[in-house]
């Protein structure tokens, strides 16, 4: 298991190919990749995401060790940036390993479930008008009703 | 004890983080006392359905004991992912 | 879309961060990477993957078809190898470019789902002492119902 | 018309691909000829729930149609992924 929380990029491929090379008797692997989206009118300047040093890893690790006690894996990564990021920046991802895919999935649903609503992560999107803190969605929050 | 604040809240209460004496048994207890002090925290805590608390770094609600805590902190809904 | 069927290893690595670099409006990424697993006695040499050169591409490329009208996708990407495996090494990947995770996370599934029961390719297993192909399971034809 | 054998199926007919010159106006009625004709043949078409049909490399079933059909594929479910 690994959680990194960094302001720095990460190189998503070399982070993928990692982590697939890191066990051998895992059948299915999965990543979930977070990017910074555009908003619609194309305005995006900068996405600021605040965090709580301390608290976040804290968070992070125990979603990941829910996961682990409830689905059969065989490793977990979870990246999460802070700071200030553009459009098109990765902004996180997840990976999962598992001997079956099922597993692999859910594990890594769950885990972007929880991260959404329960790691202390803030983000505001700054347009060259002005800045607004991202409301949390309803449906964030009922879709941990699924797990 | 440490308050911190986190998003908007930090932006409406004008700091990040503070150290407080105080008497308060609950985290409720602590918001009155903080909202009594200044409009900014009245305004800030208005709302309590709009905020979250952590207690020494875990989740938790407004009736929590602070008996021993070291750190409180009051953000919105987390926005993560 | 994109639809390899190749007997050369394929670079996971480079892959997924080609298919992550190539849209800036989709906020979210899933990858699905199939290993060959050992066996339970350790004793798998080679896994070989027969399949049926011509209908495996229009197979794919229907199944990836219907994912793309039933979810929002901006992308998908669908790499199976055939020929001589041996474990550990990386069988096939999916990738699925969607504006929200939901959509990315199910289209995913759906392929992986449909590829398992629908695509022409069987399966082989090779040990030192004999060879046998790899029976269908009841539950990857079972796990179509949910779609 | 090419029959194309896949797996067992392959294995226990003993080739992967044969052109044939058939009557038949279906594929079971392909199949009883097939079988017809040798041994290994009959044995591989015992159970039909085992095998699986693709006509002109579309998936289909065994009261599907030869007419106009170019090439048909018998072979056992598949295993990908």
């Amino acid at each position: 298991m690994r959680i990194l929380v960094q302001e720095e990029p990460f190189d998503l491929g070399a982070e993928s190919e990692a982590f697939a090379s890191a066990r051998h008797d895992m059948g299915a692997i999965v990543t979930f990749t977070g990017v910074v989206r555009d908003r619609a009118g194309g305005d995006l300047d900068v996405m600021e995401i605040e965090h709580y040093p301390g608290m976040t890893e804290k968070a992070l690790s125990k979603i990941a060790q829910d996961a682990s006690e409830r689905w059969s894996l065989g490793d977990v990564l979870v990246i999460h940036r802070y700071g200030r990021l553009a459009p098109g920046d990765r902004i996180m991802m997840v990976a999962t390993a598992a001997p079956h895919r099922r597993d692999a999935f859910e594990a890594a649903e769950f885990l972007m479930d929880y991260l959404k609503s329960r790691a202390p992560f803030w983000k505001k999107e700054h347009t060259r008008q002005d800045a607004g803190w991202v409301a949390a969605k309803d449906e964030d929050e009922s879709a941990l009703s699924r797990w | 004890m440490d308050i911190l604040y986190f998003a908007w809240v930090r932006e409406r209460i004008g700091l990040p983080k503070e150290r407080v004496t105080t008497q308060a048994a609950t985290v409720s207890e602590l918001v009155a006392e903080l909202s009594a002090r200044e409009e900014r925290y009245a305004a800030a805590f208005s709302d309590l359905s709009a905020l979250r608390v952590a207690v020494d770094q875990e989740l938790t609600d407004f009736d929590a004991s602070l008996s021993g805590v070291r750190e409180v902190a009051f953000f919105p809904p987390m926005t993560g992912g």
